[in-house]
């Protein structure tokens, strides 16, 4: 019953705000409203038991990622020309109705598709016995650092490249003048 | 109530809503939110097979490198973002259509 | 003792790799690059010498280390033609490695006290860090391809050092003299190699010694001549040019250039006692083809010439250059009357008295930075240590008894006496080296009185040179190699085989160990196989059988005995001449009682011909640069502007003229019009289509994407 | 699957008794019922704790810097003014809340509130005791992680949604500053997961004994400066000073919380009270043996066995005695908090930064491999049992 709850609260979370970041207008509130479908999300983790996941989830996002968004929206926010370096109007940076319709309907294509794979997928996939939740963080830590320790190793280089590259690209340059 | 299918329809909402996002903004960080929505889909979908399907935790390493990828991909493209936004004054994606300067 | 690859290579690697090192790092790390040159040649030196203690442990004469693999083959069905890369360690080899490795080590300890405040310190280890271990890779390689590669190397390290002072235009031009003149010996050398592989079809000592001994060279002839003869006298001009023999001997005083210490390693120790190695190793070849009376008398007229040329020299290095060609003329003198090992002594032991010699003039020369005799004198009271040194050192050259020299040189006479008695051809060999011996002690001796008897001469430079103190790296080093001027350590027996005789004669080890390959015996070759590199070779003690050359040199017991009745007589002989030449010099330089000047006066025209060195030089750039080459350029040159420029230049400019007229039509009419416009057109028409995908905006690709994906998913039925 | 407070309660009859009679009330089983509503009960109490505990940590600082600064402080309302909290808190409700015509409505609301769930939500894991603690998450550490960097949000968004320049540099001072310390700060909790074995806080406390030298801080050498470490970083993650700079009044006015007036203000206070709560509470569980007591009287065996008390009885005064040794560490280490802050200067922006990526980080990564390190050669035993071991063994071993 508990369960039921959590889960509906972060499905309502979860599916809200992400509805919210496709509707509003405003990128701020749109990030905002990122991090709450994030929250959902975790919480949609937790409701299976994948206790570690969410925790993941939320130092990852609510902690890094979102301030991330918000800091290149604060930071790029502001002059935003409308006409582009040729004098032509530029769309609307939130979209118009136009890309609107376009990114409609390519989802409803998507959809489609999607549906035809998953029907098939789970018509084909009989669904088995589920066990109880149970504490998942150190079979993960063994699951990392015996099966997986080859991905373990390229993501943490991964993050590395990141990093650096991160660093190196954003760094302001003298020899800007356009 | 929390079953696979459930948690297919709702990684299913994600990503369509994540690529309606992708395609309807012309706002770079926007398109971003799009990206980070449908890797979430994706992760969602591993961490729900990992529960319903086969009780191994495989589908939860998954996730986690998909969350280590997009907190990756989120610092390198924000990063690019705002290079763009000093070598150009804007985020707008149609700016990024030249090749050269 | 076990061999391995990884207890032998390291002779060679240690002073390779100091050489790599340095070369990085000398221009920072001087200090260190120094420290690094000495610490890999001792190391170098310590490996020598433990497979000198287990070759002279073992003490047999077929106890031998090979290794080798095959380098390339080009075997062609029955013609063998390949080529083995690999290391041969046999008694040879192992004194060898020894005298190198320990030469060196003392000259580097003594370079860092005399090149220490030289601007270009560093550099001058690196040359000599590579040229060792090339030294040591000839010395161990087993086969004639790779003694030329190290050749060459010891050639390029031998320019370098020689131009060392570039800045100083006689150092470059001595360079390039030296480096030219070897040239000429080097090409006959690879000659030689090219016959004896064409025959061989190998080019390893032992396949060659082989080949020898079934008598492949028999009746093979070309151009008319043996062809035992031509390669066996390629091989030995090789020698010519690196030891320095007549005609080819005139880079020697030039390479003085050079500093001191890398005149006493290069071209008094190691350099130029390769090439008499080599003649050496190549023995059979020159036996089979008859060629030991022309370097007998090769190595005669060497010694003679330069003995006497050295008569007055009054710079101290051009002395000491003069005394190392003709002592090289002994060696060769050695080979040629067939006494191997003697000759093989001598060059030990002359590498060690020579290098010490050096080192003793370097030593005077660093004190007092003069290199004419005439301005110095009296020094004996200034540098006592240097004085003792080199006092040792010119009894051991003017062969005084007790003394290195005498023990080997002696014997060297001896033998050529002998075969100077059975065989007439050989009596001017014989007399040339008595006298060349004679003229040794004496001005040997001169330059020791003049250097630092009587009264000094130039009292600003006297009073200039500053006191000696024993130093670890300035006189320790010449002390050590005096010491080893001693004789018993050569006629010595090290091995508990019979007892100390000084005299050289019975057991001595050196008699025992180094056992002359002549042709008729080369049958024991046969045996030595070669193992792969990877292998470890576990070499046990065995038992000495008795060489056939050590007692009595494979004869007969009375003609044993009279070869030693000769031979006490040649000793007796060469003591009376040393003893005279030294007693001559000691007149002349010391008690002043017989006039130098009186002499020049008496053979003046001579005296004349030696200050120039029997005109050797101006022979070779008057008549053969001036006279030969340059006509030759002149005729090369007519031919070149008056026939091949005005007709084949000038005509293939015509043939140009016409086809470039043709070949613009068709480039305006079919390239210019035709193509390149039309290319214009079509690319432009490409365009109009290409634009509209084309337009660099992702979401337009994105939506693309989604329609292809859309449409292929949904063609697949799952 | 995890420890809560209800799997504490439910060994007590009461619990049983209560579920029994709403049971036969409500005609099915209400175990999950009434678990549910204790467990809002709970929360709503440590909640009502917290918010006390915040309320009295401002009467607690302006005492303490009167004492400091050889003032009397706050001695109007009731006895030595203890109730000035409250009379700060009535007026902070009943002023008027003012929200400035330019600001973003949406984010203006909403980042206050951010701030307190942040920190209310990272109380569902303050080990408070062994059995009093709302939920023992097994990623417990990690969860009070990602709920604190909520706080970070909060500020940020206060920042960006009130408009003015002051609190725009406040909140991105604050949200860089936050981002920047979590780092030392998750590389010595990773360090004390380490040593501990789980991230849960029962294991984290457990993993140290109640005497003072079997606490974590004396395990080794680089717990001893991960402390430090981690109780600097957390002070700067909470910004309070000398690392307050993104409310640096001298310099922007009242930085991100400028333009807030009447409760918001007064969510954003109470938030940074709490979060300093809790980060104490924190520092307590993974530095200095928590909730500890010794003889193990938390859990009652030896009342139970000595006296004779019921066993329930002697588990709840043990309970007790538990809280009142966990509090007196955290109220200790607040008054540290409140004394650093009346003592030291604030710190420039470049020198925050520097003290974060030169010192602090350095210094955590090195603390992280050598205690690692440490845990590998020793097998995990602390410097005292090798100090112990080594006694012994010089004293004849026998």
């Amino acid at each position: 019953m508990f369960n039921d709850f959590l889960f509906l609260a972060s499905a309502a979370l979860t599916l809200g705000g992400a509805f919210a970041v496709v509707w509003v207008k405003d990128l701020m509130h749109a990030c905002i409203y990122l991090m709450a479908s994030l929250f959902g999300v975790a919480g949609l983790y937790a409701c299976i038991g994948a206790d570690f996941l969410a925790a993941t989830q939320i130092v990852v996002y609510a902690g890094g990622v979102v301030i991330l968004m918000l800091f290149a929206v604060m930071l790029t926010g502001g002059a935003s020309n409308k006409t582009n370096r040729y004098g032509l109007e530029k769309i609307h940076a939130m979209g118009n109705t136009k890309t609107k319709m376009v990114a409609g309907i390519s989802a409803f294509v998507i959809g489609l598709v999607i549906l035809k794979i998953m029907v098939s997928v789970l018509k084909a996939q009989p669904v088995s016995q589920v066990g109880a939740n149970e504490n998942s963080v150190e079979k993960i830590g063994t699951l990392l650092a015996s099966d997986h320790i080859l991905a373990f190793e390229i993501s943490s280089v991964l993050l590395l490249g990141a990093l650096i590259g991160a660093a190196i690209i954003s760094r302001p340059r003298k020899e800007i003048h356009d | 109530m929390i079953s696979l299918g459930s948690y297919l329809a709702i990684s299913f909402a994600l990503f369509i809503l994540g690529i309606a996002v992708m395609i309807a903004r012309k706002n770079i960080i926007a398109i971003l939110l799009g990206i980070e929505l449908i890797l979430n889909s994706a992760a969602l979908n591993f961490a729900a097979y990992t529960k319903f399907v086969n009780n191994n935790l495989d589908g939860h390493v998954m996730s986690l490198f998909i969350i280590v990828i997009a907190a990756a991909e989120a610092a390198v493209g924000l990063g690019i973002v705002i290079r763009f936004f000093q070598l150009r004054e804007s985020i707008h994606i149609d700016d990024a259509a030249s090749l050269q300067n | 003792m076990d061999y391995t690859i990884s207890n032998i290579a390291p002779i060679v690697l240690l002073p390779f790799l100091a050489f790599v090192i340095n070369v990085f790092i000398v221009k920072r790390f001087t200090k260190v690059a120094v420290g690094l040159s000495v610490a890999a040649i001792f190391g170098s030196f310590l490996y020598a010498l433990r497979i000198f203690l287990d070759f002279m442990n073992v003490y047999n004469t077929n106890y031998y280390v090979h290794k080798a693999f095959n380098w390339f083959d080009l075997s062609t069905g029955a013609h063998v033609f390949k080529v083995n890369m690999g290391i041969y360690i046999d008694n040879m080899s192992a004194v060898m490695l020894l005298m190198v490795t320990g030469a060196a080590t003392l000259i580097h300890i003594f370079s860092t006290w005399y090149m220490h405040d030289d601007a270009r310190f560093g550099r001058f280890f690196v040359y000599l860090s590579l040229f060792t271990s090339a030294m040591l890779g000839l010395v161990l390689s087993d086969n004639l391809l790779s003694v030329f590669i190290f050749w060459e190397l010891m050639g390029f390290c031998s320019y370098s050092l020689i131009g060392f002072y570039y800045e100083k235009e006689g150092a470059g031009n001595a360079s390039m003299k030296a480096f030219m003149t070897t040239r000429v010996g080097d090409v006959f050398f690879l000659l030689g190699i090219l016959a004896i592989w064409s025959v061989v079809g190998s080019v390893s000592f032992t396949e060659i010694y082989n080949a020898i001994g079934d008598g492949k060279f028999n009746n093979l002839y070309a151009l008319g001549i043996p062809l035992a003869t031509l390669a066996g006298f390629s091989i030995f001009m090789g020698t010519v040019g690196k030891s320095a023999q007549v005609p080819l001997q005139v880079w020697l005083p030039d390479a003085m250039w050079g500093p001191t210490p890398c005149s006493a390693l290069i071209h008094a120790a190691t350099m130029v006692a390769a090439g008499v190695y080599l003649s050496l190793r190549m023995f059979p070849l020159m036996e089979v083809g008859h060629l030991t009376t022309f370097i007998a008398y090769t190595g005669a007229i060497t010694a003679f010439l330069a003995a006497t040329i050295a008569l007055v020299q009054t710079d101290i290095k051009a002395v000491l250059a003069f005394s190392t060609i003709s002592q090289l003329g002994y060696m060769v003198i050695g080979i040629g009357v067939g006494s191997y090992n003697a000759s093989f002594m001598h060059l030990i032991t002359h590498a060690v008295f020579k290098a010490c010699l050096f080192l003793s003039a370097g030593a005077v020369i660093h004190s007092i930075h003069e290199q004419q005799m005439p301005k110095m004198g009296g020094l004996k009271s200034k540098l006592p240590y240097t004085f003792l040194a080199m006092l040792l050192c010119c009894l051991a050259i003017a062969g005084v008894p007790f003394f290195s020299g005498f023990v080997s040189k002696d014997r060297i006479l001896g033998d050529a006496l002998i075969m100077a008695l059975e065989n007439p051809v050989y009596i001017p060999v014989a007399l040339l080296g008595f006298a060349g011996a004679g003229l040794t002690a004496f001005y040997m001796f001169r330059m020791l009185f003049l250097t630092f008897f009587g009264e000094p001469r130039d009292h600003h430079i006297y009073d200039h040179a500053h006191d000696e103190h024993l130093g670890w790296n300035s006189n320790i080093p010449l002390l050590i190699l005096g010491v080893f001027t001693l004789g018993l350590f050569y006629s010595g027996s090290f091995t508990g085989l019979g007892e100390v005789n000084l005299f050289g004669s019975k057991y001595e080890w050196f008699n025992t160990l180094i056992a002359k390959p002549e042709a008729k015996n080369l049958a024991q070759f046969k045996s030595y196989v070669s193992t792969p590199f990877s292998t470890v070779d576990m070499r046990e003690k065995a038992q000495l059988e008795k060489s056939a050359y050590d007692a009595s040199h494979g004869m007969s017991e009375e003609a044993a005995h009279h070869a030693h009745l000769i031979h006490k007589i040649g000793a007796a002989l060469s003591v009376i001449i040393a003893f005279s030449g030294i007693f001559i010099a000691y007149l002349m330089y010391v008690k002043k009682s017989l006039n130098p000047a009186g002499c020049t006066e008496f053979f003046k025209r001579w005296t004349e011909a030696l200050k120039n060195k029997y005109y050797f030089d101006d022979f070779y750039i008057k008549k053969m640069i001036q006279g030969g080459l340059l006509p030759f350029n002149d005729l090369l040159s007519r031919f070149d502007m008056g026939f091949y420029d005005k007709y084949a230049v000038d005509g293939w400019e015509k043939v140009n003229q016409y086809a470039y007229k043709i070949s613009n039509w068709f480039d305006n009419n079919i390239i210019d019009s035709g193509m390149v416009d039309g290319t214009g057109a079509s690319v432009r028409l490409m365009n109009v289509v290409l634009r509209t995908i084309q337009s660099g905006k992702v979401q337009m690709y994105f939506v693309v994407l989604v329609v292809v994906l859309a449409s292929y998913v949904w063609t697949l039925n799952f | 699957m995890n420890a809560t407070i209800i799997s504490y309660l439910s060994q007590s009859k009461e619990f049983n008794l209560i579920v029994a009679w709403f049971s036969e009330l409500f005609g099915f089983d209400a175990t999950s019922f009434v678990a549910f509503n204790l467990f809002g009960v709970f929360a709503l109490l440590l909640i009502g704790f917290a918010a006390t505990v915040g309320g009295l940590g401002t009467f607690a600082e302006r005492k303490i810097s009167a004492d400091l600064q050889m003032r009397q402080g706050p001695n109007r309302v009731g006895p030595y003014g203890i109730l000035q909290f409250l009379a700060d808190g009535v007026k902070l409700i009943t002023k008027e809340d003012i929200i400035p015509a330019q600001v973003d409505k949406f984010t203006f609301y909403i980042a206050p509130v951010l701030c307190l769930v942040g920190v209310f939500s990272a109380l569902s894991v303050f080990p408070i005791s062994s059995g009093f603690i709302l939920t023992d998450l097994n990623v417990g550490i990690f969860y009070f992680l990602g709920m604190t960097s909520l706080v970070g949000v909060g500020i940020f968004l206060g920042g960006y949604s009130s408009n003015s320049k002051w609190s725009m540099l406040g909140g991105m001072r604050g949200a860089s500053q936050i981002i920047s310390y979590e780092i030392p700060v998750t590389i010595t909790i990773v360090m004390m997961v380490l040593l501990a074995g789980g991230m849960s806080m029962g294991i984290l406390v457990s993993s140290q004994g109640s005497s003072v030298l079997d606490w974590n801080l004396f395990h080794n050498p680089f717990t001893f400066i991960g402390f430090f470490v981690y109780f600097i970083a957390a002070l700067a993650e909470t910004n309070r000073a000398p690392f307050d700079l993104p409310e640096a009044e001298s310099e922007l006015v009242s930085g991100y919380h400028t333009e807030f007036s009447g409760m918001r203000f007064g969510f954003f206070a109470l938030a940074e009270y709490i979060e300093v709560l809790i980060v104490c509470g924190i520092a307590t569980a993974m530095f200095l043996g928590g909730y500890k007591v010794p003889f193990d009287l938390g859990t009652g065996e030896l009342l139970n066995q000595k006296l004779g008390l019921d066993l329930m009885l002697a588990k709840n005064i043990g309970q007790f005695l538990e809280i009142g040794s966990f509090l007196t560490k955290t109220f200790a280490l607040y008054y540290v908090v409140i004394w650093i802050r009346w003592t030291l200067p604030r710190l420039r922006v470049d020198q925050l930064m520097t003290l974060c990526w030169k010192y602090l980080t350095p210094i955590a990564l090195f603390n992280l491999i050598g205690c690692a390190v440490w845990i590998y050669v020793f097998n995990g035993q602390s410097i005292v049992q090798l100090f112990s071991l080594l006694f012994k063994s010089s004293g004849g071993g026998h």
